[in-house]
């Protein structure tokens, strides 16, 4: 075991998996000799060379096609959007080709491809380039989507993407790239579909997902000192959803807010709390709370931007409020 | 080129079986017997049966919302797909896709497609695979003039001969999108001239002249399989029926359509064939009578066919 | 007034826009002469010519292109994407240029124009044609969203649009277009942002959007032959979403189910449960519950696309699970 | 194509308030006082500024990423642009744009774009406004080799040319889309034989000629203004700088840059004004310094401008 980088921690995972299986390759814009434009995929070119390690063109839906046509035959395409906000050129490849198509087919057909992308906001990149949008591929069968938080996460998650029969987007937070943990040096899964519980808690349910798995367990430690025990539940995959980790948790603590950065109207906070009001609905002691960033565009300017994520400060006030 | 007479009668073959099957199917849509939209093929099987009959079993296609013919050139079992055009449970697709998303990864069909221009990237995916495998097949990727201007054939297109990929993109001008003449979707004439935008072979055929199509088809596969990367073919060609069943066709005149109609692609070959003392009228009314045996055999497989079942829907969605 | 169906009142409302404001024109595949593949651009070709009834390419992303520069000029173009489904090819041009425009520029820009699409399953059209896709829309700061259930709301709904400096989803369901209502014949609006109550009642709410609303009421007149009475709620438009109108009315029946044809799992039922959970929690006396398509693709035999709809069983069988 | 003494001493001062610019920008960002990205358009402005000389303030431009040199160009004021950079209240876009984003609808400025291909369909919507309305401006689609493959532009040529609209394609090959190199993006080597497949004009010219931008843009801009439709122009260029500031350029030579850095469009200009004897070395220095002066009014005012008010955050969405 050793401390590394969640960007380490995707690479290595893309690495382990194209030495075990010739069928993985890697396409996408400056993946190659340029690393990738967070350097992602960096050494992978010099490694395995240009035949595993494609450089495309600046055409999305041609590499998203190009992924699920090589995957329709076998192979295992990890194909990067370089920014997520980016997959508008290039969604139909994704929801009515990739996503479509094995149950079009009756059933006839696999397609193990991952597209990956960054997400989010809090470098200054702006209005096209800071989105989050997992909601959009949470809402969409057939696919998988992911979204991990940690090192040991991203990773294990990543490994379990590759190895998986079905097209999982896997939506990586930039601002996460940095951070670091502790990394097992061999290759590992961790299952699609189970949530993590990043906090033990009792007071309150926090579901954060993402960066904001980070900002959720900051404020738990603001909360502890003012004596509110928060328990923190990263789902770690949208589709499929761990639902009943999340209900077990209301059960005892009772109370549940949901955390993330994507806009908040329309964002996945609303999926979970509808279904948690549904199945827990008598053992909520108050109304199920979400955070998310404003309905506006991404801005640029650093104190928009810093107005526009969630933060601590925030998700502390909402469990006080609930609690209040 | 060489061509023997039983690869040609082949081909006389392949197109009666898409003509009668289509004919069946317009049937039965009229009768309300088939749900959704159906797009017929009639008119334009020399170009599927041109061009499939240079490839192999392994090799692959992408089809589009008129994929009937391709299907059936690529080989597909007229039951199977009647019975999915029909929604039943035996058929492709189990009844899940319809008309319009038959497909059988099995025979290299990588599925019609209700998505006008969905289909190139695909094929360029499909044909990447080959390339890594080191394999020597190829990808067909066919569509129509409309999804000649869709950005996704042209990136298609560019990412194919970036990559040298082992690709034939077969172009099926009809003359019309829907409603929409050529004269007005693009300023160009010939689609073909597009493929000097990507520095590949571009070459316009008559469409309804089958030996063309295999001849401009083969060597573009030829040079796909050794590895000299993609190929545009435009087959010029007229769809008979509206552009789906129902279609009243206020967008063109009736002299148009006569015009092609008497260029009919099987008579075309079949009149060539007999002066050429290889097809006799008698074996080409068994080959018409065997094809409409095994067509009733299909149709009656699809009708006997239970529907799908409820609990089924939930099925399929993920491996 | 006199009767019309859905379609010929959409037809009107465009047809009385353009003789209203030279700026409108429209410009879609085969929206001229043949009149659009549903037949909803009918007969405004041979009135307004080819100027401003305008055929395209088969490039959705050229088309909504062209909409969002011609609006950001001042005009107001109204483009018919011809299956929502087909959004995909386009969705750059929606949600990074033209929703964004506004807030990207400052304020400094006004994008008034129209996106027109059908939605929805029961035509047998399968996977890629049947799709239900406003909660994507609906996630988007920049755009509004737009979804009229009967004749009288797709005319003014329609002209409002039309009249609305903003970009606008304007989501017509293709099952609907038959439908028969009493529809003025002089132009008319109805403010966008507003639910209608399509039928009173008292014992729970019933939040329904497009065709489900018929759906719903056919429930409620079910539900009334057992003594339950229902208030039926169109929200009309998903942005903005008149979200008090649907909170009014669960404080007074303190029950509420949404129904949508969308697939449940991220659909906007989760949005509208989630904000009713946060600020009528109290006066809820059972768990909100949502009806939803389920997590596949729409399939095309006919028994399965059947069951893939929700239907009144489904929306009697829910109310009463809540009422216990 | 005639042109005045004036005209090529207010080109020459147009590129030099962008070098002069960027160069600034650059600095800015090295000292970490711009967030973001920021893609530097230095060793490019002869593109920019020949375009933009053949245009009326009504014309319309779309930008892309790299876009301060076209918005300068094409009228953009200083101050607000470095504001807005800066992320200031004052900026054209109140600090809400930044860099990739920056807009002035009233300059017929549609706006930087971050979304390569972005702009090419939008162009077409002004030109169509234009057309539709009988004026006779037109609209100017800046886009770099990488765009040029984006399905997008691909569609936005076509219907252009399909619409006889008065747009004019200004290709900025640069000779990459960040790292990768056209010999590896596509397959052709001019872009501007992309223009047949469109049936426009296409032509290509030396990038860092500003005169010869300024002529053969004069003529699409001619054409495209008494409706004889789109043209594309390709200029072959380089960017001196990284992709965007903090490349490391792992994926070029110092030789090649350098050839281009003695290929100066500055200097190129420089050169030839003062061996006509249009423009002094004093007049060329004077020119300069002005520029400088203002730029660091720019400077200063985009420093002493306020930074956005969280309260205005939610504004600006929605008319
Ligand atoms: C992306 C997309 N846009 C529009 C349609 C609707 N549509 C289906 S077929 C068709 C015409 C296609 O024309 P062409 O490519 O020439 O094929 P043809 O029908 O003539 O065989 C259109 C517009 C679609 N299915 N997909
Ligand atoms: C749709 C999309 N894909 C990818 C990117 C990331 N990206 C930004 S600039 C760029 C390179 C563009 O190359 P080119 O068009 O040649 O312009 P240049 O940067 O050389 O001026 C890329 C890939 C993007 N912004 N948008
Ligand atoms: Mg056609
Ligand atoms: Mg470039």
């Amino acid at each position: 075991m050793a401390t590394k980088t969640y960007l380490q921690a995707l690479n290595e995972a893309m690495r382990q998996e194209m030495e075990r299986d010739p069928e993985v390759f890697i396409l996408g814009e400056d993946v190659g000799q340029f690393g990738g434009c967070f350097g992602v995929t960096q050494g992978l070119f010099e490694t395995f060379g240009e035949a595993r390690v494609k450089d495309t063109p600046i055409t999305e839906s041609a590499i998203v096609g190009a992924a699920t046509g090589a995957a329709a035959m076998g192979m295992r395409p990890v194909c990067e959007i370089m920014f997520v906000d980016f997959i508008g050129v290039a969604l139909d490849q994704l929801y009515n080709q990739a996503a479509k198509m094995r149950f079009m087919f009756g059933g006839k057909a696999k397609i193990p491809m991952v597209l990956r992308a960054p997400q989010g906001a809090g470098i200054g990149a702006a209005a096209q380039h800071s989105q989050s949008l997992e909601a959009w591929f949470a809402h969409v069968p057939g696919l998988k989507v992911v979204m991990p938080s940690t090192p040991y996460d991203a990773k294990g998650l990543l490994i379990a993407a590759i190895r998986d029969d079905n097209p999982v987007v896997f939506l990586e937070h930039k601002i996460l790239y940095g951070i670091e943990g502790e990394v097992p040096d061999e290759p590992y899964t961790i299952e699609l579909g189970k949530a993590k519980v990043q906090r033990e808690g009792n007071d309150v349910t926090i579901v954060a997902t993402a960066a904001m798995v980070h900002t959720a367990l900051e404020a738990a430690e603001q909360l502890a000192a003012d004596g509110i025990d928060a328990e923190v539940i990263d789902p770690r995959s949208l589709t499929p959803l761990d639902i009943d980790t999340i209900i077990d948790s209301v059960k005892k603590t009772h109370g549940l807010l949901i955390v993330h950065e994507a806009v908040r109207k329309g964002g996945v906070g609303g999926e979970i709390a509808a279904q948690v009001a549904e199945q827990a609905f008598d053992f909520l002691d108050a109304p199920i709370m979400r955070i998310g960033a404003p309905f506006t565009p991404v801005p640029f300017s650093p104190p928009l931007e810093k107005a526009f994520i969630p933060d601590a400060g925030a998700v502390v006030g909402a469990v006080k409020q609930m609690r209040g | 080129m060489s061509i023997t007479n039983e690869q040609m009668i082949q081909m006389f073959t392949t197109m009666n079986k898409i003509r009668q099957f289509e004919t069946r199917v317009q049937e039965f849509f009229a009768d309300g017997r088939i749900p959704g939209f159906v797009h017929l093929y009639i008119g334009e099987e020399a170009i599927a049966t041109g061009a499939c009959a240079t490839l192999r079993k392994e090799d692959c296609i992408t089809s589009t919302h008129r994929g009937h013919g391709h299907l059936i050139a690529k080989g597909g079992d007229l039951k199977l797909m009647m019975a999915e055009i029909f929604g039943k449970k035996t058929g492709y697709c189990k009844g899940k896709g319809g008309s319009m998303h038959i497909a059988a990864v099995e025979l290299g069909i990588l599925g019609a497609n209700g998505i006008v221009g969905g289909g190139g990237p695909i094929a360029n995916g499909a044909a990447l695979a080959f390339q890594y495998r080191g394999q020597d097949n190829v990808a067909v990727c066919f569509f129509g003039d409309g999804a000649a201007n869709q950005g996704t054939t042209q990136e298609a297109m560019n990412l194919a001969s970036a990559w040298s990929l082992p690709v034939v993109f077969v172009n099926e001008n009809n003359g019309y999108g829907i409603s929409c003449p050529t004269s007005k979707s693009m300023a160009i004439t010939d689609i073909a001239d597009r493929a000097a935008a990507y520095d590949m072979p571009g070459v316009v055929v008559d469409g309804n002249d089958v030996l063309a199509v295999y001849e401009a088809v083969s060597e573009a596969v030829r040079r796909a399989r050794e590895g000299e990367g993609p190929s545009l073919i435009e087959c010029k060609t007229y769809r008979w029926r509206g552009h789906f069943e129902g279609d009243a066709c206020v967008y063109r005149d009736e002299n148009e359509v006569q015009s092609w109609v008497e260029r009919d692609p099987i008579r075309k070959l079949e009149e060539k064939l007999q002066e050429q003392g290889i097809l006799s009228p008698e074996k080409s009314r068994e080959i018409r009578d065997a094809l409409a045996k095994e067509l009733e055999a299909a149709v009656a497989f699809a009708e006997e066919s239970p529907l799908p079942s409820v609990d089924e829907l939930e099925e399929d969605v993920y491996a």
